[in-house]
């Protein structure tokens, strides 16, 4: 399998443990990423909202290089990304004067027909049972609460993808690799990421809220598939500690963390011992079947 | 010894006729701005300009010569009702003179034999008024198809009959001209030089059948099963009848609302179903080979026995315009 | 206005200015009442337009817009319910698929368009009826009375035709016998096939080509009557309707790719029963007729059996409409004035009729004379009015043998007209006559879908 | 020659004061045929009426022409005036010379000018009318009762009331439909189930009702008066003759709990069971999904204990036909459902508000069972997960109303109202409990609706938020309500114990199909058509087919039963005599032309137009024809139009007439 690779600005600063941890699982699962030479920003940022045409033209032209080149699957591991070249997508489908336009400021022809996926479909196309069969270090003594955040499923109708209220498409894989996985009530909440530096409070809230509700359910991590949320939830719990009083010490891993680890990669390797909340020591601490594995499991530190 | 005239004096003679506000018609191939199924035809028809006059390159037009003279719609008085009372109106009477050219001879011997049938009870005023008025010139046949047959009922590819004048083609471009009336005379009076030369006798086609025998047959058998097995392909439409230059039934119909119209005369073809149906609903002849035995009858029996002429000029229109290639020629050879 | 009023010159406008007439056909449930409320409602328009009131769009027949026309009409406006709201729940859905094809055909024959008004107008609606004769009266009266229909310019109607030539351009055709080489073997087979059948007694008569046309084959030895060769150009699927045949007991029929289609539209309409007759299909190369430089079926589909092979390919669908090109390309009088110059030399035989497979009515309207439809007469009204009748009833069903055009003594090429509707159905609803058994036909049907964007 | 009569209308002076009536009349005098025109100030008046009838007589006029205003006006007037004189009724024609002339021009020349022509038209119209006889269609008097819920109950038993037998079916094992399963309704607060049961027991004694319960409607043919019903009995296992109802079967039925569909699965019934005790019938029904002796011929307690010998393992479904003159669809309604899975495209179901994940979210009826006295808890409150007294409860309104993004557009009309009564009832159960109320609007017509809310509010002090929820969860056994309160635009959370959902009303499965069988329309949402939306409410497209409840569109009790109690009398005036007259102007085909290719019978709205087969008199086949039910047509003249050959024509418009009137246009 060999798709176009669109990572966008967190894997390549911020988030980049992410970006570490997904092409090393990907890899072993011979799947072959290129990065679209030249990609410009997806227009998350402020464009979205500032001018209409430039929020098209900019993942349009993303979209164009992955075409120009031949592909039809675009892997946009970051949902700000995926939702936004979605969204590009859907109008240029429906919008033919758009389109031409669209391709004239772009100075490329652009047929918005390939598709945009994010971690979790990959994983989906790649198929279970080849994940299944791929599984080194069953995930025995994990037991996530996996987050979907707000943008991976909605808005619905842009990116079409699982029942956006009652999603359950990361547990599915996480019980593939033979992890367990709790309900709970915010996997689709909102973590507060667009706040981050404009009203902490409400970060600090929401992030809390999420982590209390995950562990009174009794997670001991969190799975996320967003730079984002990850930013949030796992280098706030200082400040949440510090404004609540209340240590969580909840690991957050990326999907692609724990998917590696199952496939017997070390933490080092996929850059989790990079995170701020330090998540499992070896990747063999996942089967640890000892009544408190569930904890070890959680947070070992590294001493 | 003979009179000549050359084609170009010949169109001129025409243009002189055309411009004289007489009513030419001749063959004349039928182009149109987007090319008919069949382009290329030749159909008598009125000429606007002498150019339009086809002389060669065709055995027989697709229609019949009788059109000019016994039209396919014709009307015969108007009507309108007014108050309480009703009023006629006579159609204004032709005046127009009329020469057909270059009309086949088989298309010209069926006039005469036409004439018997509308002046036996009643004079047809319409008719012999536009008789009077014509002038027909033949042009004598110089070659033949399979469907030609004027030599199996009496006639020859220069049979005089019913001309006025006939044209007979010398090649490079010189007519013989036979003029054999006065109106056929007054027609070329001046516009011909003597010559020497005289017209060969054009080749002829062999003789098909015997109409005795053939008046013998159908007298004989009228519920023959030959019939059936001749004609069943028939499908009843009215192309020989409509295109066969002796053919002349017609049906008289009233057309308009009921305060005023007009009573007309229009073509009719024994080949109909409705020709002879009854209003009970009875039809004395219920399928297309009693139509077709009625065909050949009338032609061959009835109306010599009542005129002592055969209605049928060998032309092979009817052969040529059967969509399934039908026509009188084919029933006959078959006996 | 009524002629009497007229010879009293009694009117407010002078005599001399053109008034245009304008025959309405309207529903009685939506326009008539629009109109009504338009008077209880006092607003004025013109008194040009006459109503015919009929109980529904979908009982006003095609006939009766040519016929208004015929009587002088200088418009026709045609007025029922919006849709959704017919009285009859879909007889305005069946109306406006009639008009979507029949358009066309007025079209095609040089009719002006602007002179057919097709409205929804309800009951409450007085105000559009105002508007809408208003409008209409004064565009006719912008265009004048109509002088064009069924108008002869002389030569001046085909500026594109060459200045006539004076030999023909085709050597008139000899009757035609003999078979051409490549079909011999085809031919044997065909006849073995059918001494075969009649021997075993599969069928009572076979009914096949000869070397002068049609002929029936009602014993084994005769076979050798048949014959298959570049001439064998009649729809033999034409006798199967005809007493005289049936009478002769079940048959097998010879029939190319292009004929086979009527059977399917023939048994659509329930006109025969497909299993209570052999088909032989031929393959075929093509004959030389028009139709086949853009034959699709040289391979019969729905023949019991094929006999013979053929490497032709169907071309591409475009070229089907090709033949009308030069024909739309001419300026709407134009077209008129070639459609009567043809028409001028209908003599009215009906061969186009006797030869159609489609034509089986048991009395053909033309032959009705309570009320009389079409006029008898061979004049321009009775042969345009012959004509559009026969294109019309054909609407969806003609399957494009082209034999009325075969048929046809005085050469008038009717394959355009029966073209221009295949292609209006084709274009407009996907639909081809003679190609899906299962189809649900295109007249007697219709789809919330169907367009009118000609409707206001 | 015909004898045509013309009578020319002034109308005072709305036709005189623009049209020349006297010039008018002198022009038609002359017209062919013509005998006699005449005109007056007030035709429709009784001295012009009677001017019509003594011409009529007097100069022995074979049709009439009346120059007036719009036929849809005086038309029957002036018919009726001819046929006291004797005249054929359908020999009188109109011409509107009013509406369609004086009122819109006013130039007087233009105005005459045309009148004369549309008299003209009328006229040549006139000439050719042929003397109908109104078609007469034997009514079979019995009327056949689609649905047994309170609209059909009570349609049901107006018409037997009034002495005409009313076959009655019912889909589920027993009549009661949604309203057996209520509490007590709005605005009185009465026990549902003591108003509806009485007239249960009446249906299901009355002499005159014949009741086929667990029965669907399969097929139907025929036409007003003479409808030809089949009904498929389904395979029930008890013969209810036999059957005593003495309740030992499903006493001993061993498979207890499966879920109860009259509880909405707030209960349990054995595999054996009648649905609720006040069932009519009052017998039971075999679970042939669970029964284990159907299923691998196990257990059979039922056979044994039961006396009468009234159960058969061995039942089948049955097909029985009913002939019934007219007909009344009251197939009532379902709920919105709230999961993913939708049998309509653009629906999106709820998934935020947990519904089937949480068992405290439930849905409006289940909380009616809930309620119920007779329902599962005894009409204690208990909330389902563990029994518990709920202490607060949340309701919310317009789950899947109103909601173009994923629900309906339309709104059911009565969730605001069963809601505060839901409120209302919960207060008087749990008397320290508290109701919270999320609506969009409250709308509350209807006669003591408003101040039923307003008790609800002030009285029983449910709490009302104008907003919606985003969003339900659960933490530790509370299920956390989400929302917001617009009004004063702060976001509200609430923990509930339970939560109601008023989920939108949408019609009953199959409607669709079933109107299909009988002709009827129906919208987008599946609700059946009515043929006008006020002045026709319960009548429908295809003649002796009505409409009521809740199949016709979301309606309460009142409404469902006065609009039932509407089509009983349709009903009954269908009934009214032992013959249908109908219009005479319908279609007829020409068998001798008719070509039998049935383009017609395609085209024809009312699947009128029959194939049939024309035979001699000894039955010798000749041919077939296509040939009109003059029951079915309604005259619309399709087929006239499609007909090749103008075999098929229409009376009172036939080809003739209409080519005359054309042509007179010259």
């Amino acid at each position: 399998m060999n798709l176009a690779y669109y990572p966008g600005c967190a894997l390549h600063g911020s988030s980049n443990d992410y970006e570490q941890s997904l092409r090393a699982c990907l890899g072993a699962l011979d799947v072959q990423l290129k990065e679209l030479d030249d990609w410009i920003c997806c227009g998350a940022t402020a464009a979205h909202s500032l001018n209409q045409k430039l929020a098209v033209a900019l993942p349009a032209r993303n979209l164009a290089l992955a075409e120009s080149k031949g592909f039809h699957e675009v892997l946009a591991p970051c949902p700000m990304c995926s939702m936004q070249l979605l969204k590009a997508r859907k109008e240029l489908a429906e919008n033919e004067a758009l389109r031409r336009s669209v391709s004239e400021i772009v100075e490329l022809e652009v047929r918005g027909e390939a598709k945009v996926l994010n971690l979790i479909q990959l994983f989906e196309s790649i198929g279970l049972d080849k994940l299944k069969a791929a599984v080194k270090v069953p995930l025995s003594s994990l037991n996530a609460a996996c987050y979907y955040g707000c943008l991976l499923t909605r808005p619905p109708e842009v990116v079409e993808f699982d029942d956006f209220e009652q999603p359950r498409s990361m547990e599915k894989i996480l019980e593939t690799l033979g992890g367990k996985t709790v309900d709970w009530n915010y996997r689709t909440e909102c973590c507060g990421a667009g706040m981050t530096m404009a009203n902490e409070q409400t970060v600090l809230d929401l992030s809390h809220k999420i982590l209390t509700n995950a562990k009174k359910h009794g997670a001991n991590c969190l799975v996320v598939a967003c730079p984002m949320c990850h930013v949030n939830l796992d280098m706030k719990q200082p400040n949440i500690e510090q404004h609540y009083g209340v240590k969580h010490a909840m690991p957050i891993y990326y999907l692609s963390d724990v998917v590696g680890l199952a496939l017997g990669f070390e933490p080092e390797g996929l850059g989790v011992d990079r995170h701020f909340v330090p998540g499992v020591a070896r990747s063999a601490d996942l089967q640890v079947s000892t009544p408190d594995a569930g904890r070890k499991a959680g947070a070992v530190g590294k001493a | 010894m003979s009179a000549t005239i050359s084609e170009t004096a010949l169109r001129e003679l025409v243009a002189g006729w055309i411009a004289q506000g007489k009513r030419v018609v001749g063959p004349r191939v039928i182009a149109s701005p987007i090319g008919p199924a069949r382009d290329g035809r030749v159909f008598y028809a009125p000429l606007q300009s002498s150019d339009q006059l086809a002389l060669e390159g065709f055995i027989h037009p697709a229609n019949a010569m009788k059109e000019f003279l016994f039209p396919k719609h014709e009307e015969l008085y108007g009507y309108r009702i007014t108050g309480k009372g009703i009023e006629l109106k006579e159609v204004e009477s032709l005046r127009a003179e009329q020469v057909l050219i270059a009309g086949r001879p088989c298309d010209a011997a069926a006039l005469p034999i036409l004439d018997k049938v509308f002046n036996w009870d009643y004079k047809d005023e319409l008719y012999n008024t536009r008789r009077q008025l014509t002038t027909i010139i033949t042009l004598a046949c110089t070659e033949h198809d399979d469907a030609c047959f004027c030599t199996s009922v009496g006639l020859a590819p220069d049979a005089e009959r019913g001309s006025d004048a006939m044209l007979l083609r010398l090649g490079d471009g010189e007519y013989e001209v036979r003029c054999l009336t006065e109106k056929g005379k007054a027609l070329f009076d001046g516009k011909l030089k003597a010559s020497e030369r005289g017209a060969s006798l054009p080749s002829a086609p062999e003789k098909r059948f015997d109409a005795e025998k053939v008046r013998a047959f159908v007298k004989e058998n009228f519920d023959s099963p030959f019939w059936p097995a001749q004609t069943l392909a028939c499908l009843g439409c009215g192309a020989c009848a409509y295109t066969c230059p002796t053919c002349h039934c017609f049906d008289i119909v009233d057309e308009g609302n009921i305060e005023r119209g007009v009573r007309a005369r229009n073509w009719d073809s024994c080949q109909f179903r409705m020709f002879t149906l009854h209003a009970s609903g009875h039809n004395p002849r219920p399928n297309q080979p009693a139509r077709q035995r009625q065909r050949i009858d009338h032609k061959f029996r009835i109306y010599p026995e009542k005129f002592g002429e055969i209605l049928c000029t060998g032309c092979g229109n009817c052969t040529r315009n059967c969509p399934e290639g039908i026509g009188v020629l084919s029933v006959l050879s078959a006996l | 206005m009524s002629e009497r009023a007229e010879n009293r010159g009694s009117t407010g406008v002078p005599p001399v200015q053109f008034e245009p007439k304008i025959v309405a056909f309207v529903c009685n449930w939506c326009t008539y009442l629009g109109a009504d409320l338009a008077g209880t409602t006092r607003l004025e328009y013109p008194p040009n337009v006459r109503i015919v009131r009929l109980p529904c769009t979908g009982r006003i027949d095609f006939n009766l817009i040519v016929k208004a026309f015929e009587i002088g009409a200088d418009s026709v406006l045609v007025s029922g319910c919006h849709p959704g709201d017919c009285h009859y729940t879909s007889g305005n859905y069946h109306a406006r698929r009639r008009w979507i094809l029949f358009r066309e055909l007025l079209q095609a024959l040089g009719f002006e368009m602007e002179r057919i008004h097709f409205t929804w107008i309800s009951a409450a609606e007085g105000h559009k009826w105002q508007e809408v004769v208003k409008e209409i009266t004064e565009k006719t009266r912008q265009m004048g009375p109509y002088k064009e229909l069924y108008r002869r310019n002389g030569e001046a109607a085909s500026p594109a035709s060459p200045r006539p030539s004076t030999t023909p351009a085709v050597s008139p055709e000899p009757l035609r016998s003999g078979t051409s080489e490549p079909s011999a073997a085809a031919e044997q087979e065909l006849r073995d096939t059918c001494r075969r059948l009649l021997a075993e007694d599969k069928v009572k008569v076979v009914i096949g080509y000869g070397k002068r046309g049609p002929v029936f084959i009602t014993k084994p030895e005769d076979v050798e009557k048949l014959v298959w060769n570049d001439e064998c150009l009649a729809n033999l699927t034409v006798y199967l309707k005809r007493k005289e045949i049936k009478a002769l007991g079940r048959p097998a029929i010879v029939v190319k790719g292009c004929d086979e289609r009527a059977l399917v539209v023939l048994e659509e309409e329930s006109q025969l029963e497909r299993k209570e007759i052999h088909v032989i299909g031929m393959a075929c190369q093509g004959m030389g007729e028009p139709k086949c430089e853009a034959c699709e079926v040289h391979l019969p589909r729905f023949a019991d059996e094929v006999i013979g092979a053929t490497d032709k390919h169907a071309p591409g669908t475009a070229d089907r409409w090709k033949a009308l090109e030069s024909l739309m390309a001419l300026t709407t009088p134009q077209r008129m004035s070639y459609w009567a110059t043809e028409f001028e030399r209908c003599v009215k035989c009906y061969a186009c009729r006797q030869v159609c497979p489609m034509c089986y009515c048991e009395r053909c309207l033309v032959d009705k004379n309570r009320p009389t439809v079409i006029e008898p007469s061979a004049t321009d009204k009775g042969n345009f009015g012959w004509h559009i009748l026969r294109a019309f009833h054909l609407a969806g069903r003609c399957i494009g043998c082209d034999e009325c055009t075969r048929a046809c003594p005085a050469g008038i090429d009717l394959r355009l007209l029966n073209l221009t509707l295949a292609k209006a159905a084709e274009e407009q609803f996907a639909y081809r006559a003679g190609v899906d058994p299962k189809a649900e036909p295109l007249i007697g049907a219709y789809s919330l879908q169907d367009k009118e964007n000609f409707i206001r | 020659m015909s004898r045509i009569g013309v009578f020319i209308c002034w109308c005072g002076e709305n036709i005189a004061r623009t049209v020349d009536v006297d010039e008018v009349t002198r022009q038609v005098a002359e017209f062919p045929g013509v005998r006699c025109a005449v005109n007056y100030k007030y035709m429709c008046s009784d001295p012009g009426q009677t001017m019509v009838r003594d011409k009529i007589a007097s100069e022995r006029l074979d049709s009439v022409v009346v120059a007036s205003c719009s036929p849809h006006m005086h038309l029957r007037t002036f018919r009726s005036a001819a046929s006291l004189a004797g005249l054929n009724p359908y020999r009188v024609e109109m011409a509107n010379i009013r509406e369609h002339c004086s009122w819109v021009h006013p130039n007087k020349a233009q105005a005459t000018a045309k009148a004369v022509q549309l008299i003209r038209l009328s006229v040549e119209k006139a000439r050719r009318d042929h003397e109908l006889e109104p078609i007469r269609v034997p009514v079979t008097r019995r009327a056949l009762v689609i649905g047994g819920g309170v609209a059909g109950i009570q349609a049901a038993l107006d018409i037997a009331n009034s002495g005409y037998e009313v076959v009655m079916v019912e889909r589920e094992p027993s009549i009661g439909g949604k309203m057996a399963g209520l509490s007590e309704t709005f605005p009185t607060l009465d026990c549902s189930q003591c108003i509806l049961t009485p007239r249960m027991v009446e249906v299901g004694q009355h002499p005159k009702i014949k009741l086929y319960s667990y029965s669907e409607v399969e097929a139907v043919s025929g036409y007003v008066g003479n409808f030809n019903v089949t009904i498929r009995q389904k395979a029930r296992y008890v013969d209810i003759k036999k059957c005593t109802g003495c309740g030992e079967c499903w006493n001993v039925c061993p498979l207890k709990r499966n879920p109860s569909e009259f509880d909405y699965a707030m209960g349990m019934r054995p595999a054996i069971y009648v649905p609720f005790p006040q069932a009519v019938p009052a017998r039971p029904v075999i679970d042939a999904k669970v029964c284990a002796k159907i299923l691998r011929n196990g257990c059979g307690l039922c056979l044994k204990k039961c006396k009468a010998e009234a159960i058969n393992f061995k039942d089948q479904d049955k097909l029985v036909e009913e002939k019934v003159g007219a007909v009344v669809i009251a197939t009532g309604y379902k709920l919105y459902n709230i999961g993913k899975v939708q049998d309509r495209p653009k629906l999106e179901g709820y998934g935020e508000y947990g519904y089937g994940k949480y068992k405290n979210v439930i849905d409006s009826l289940q909380f009616e069972r809930l309620l119920s006295a007779s329902g599962p808890t005894v009409g204690e409150l208990k909330r389902p997960s563990d029994g518990a007294q709920p202490k607060s409860v949340v309701f919310l309104c317009c789950v899947g109303s109103r909601d173009n993004a994923k629900g309906l557009p339309y709104c059911s009309k009565i969730c605001c109202m069963y809601t505060a009564k839901h409120a209302m009832l919960y207060k008087h159960k749990v008397h320290d409990g508290q109701a919270h109320v999320f609506y969009m609007d409250i709308r509350a017509g209807g006669k003591g609706y408003e101040e039923f809310v307003r008790r609800a509010i002030e009285q029983d002090g449910a709490q009302y938020y104008r907003g919606r929820v985003s969003k339900i969860t659960e933490e530790n056994g509370k299920l956390i309500v989400r929302g917001t309160d617009t009004l004063a635009g702060e976001p509200v959370t609430i923990e509930a114990d339970m939560v109601v959902l008023a989920n939108a009303m949408r019609p009953a499965d199959g409607v669709e199909q079933l109107a299909q069988k009988f002709n009827v329309g129906y919208d987008e949402y599946g609700f059946l058509l009515e043929s006008h939306p006020k002045l026709r409410p319960v009548e429908t497209a295809s003649a002796g087919v009505y409409i009521c409840g809740a199949c016709q569109a979301p309606k309460d009790i009142p409404e469902s039963v006065a609009q039932a109690s509407a089509a009983a009398s349709k009903v009954l005036i269908t009934f009214s005599a032992s013959e249908l007259t109908r219009e005479p102007e319908i279609a007829k085909v020409n068998e001798d032309t008719c070509a039998a290719c049935f383009t017609c019978t395609h085209a024809c709205p009312y699947h009128a137009i029959e194939q049939a087969e024309v035979r001699t008199p000894r039955g010798v086949f000749i041919k077939r024809t296509a040939r009109v039910n003059p029951g079915l047509c309604m005259g619309c003249g399709t087929c006239v139009a499609v007909c090749p050959s103008k075999s098929a024509d229409l009376e009172g418009f036939t080809e003739q007439q209409i080519y005359s009137m054309v042509e007179s246009l010259v």
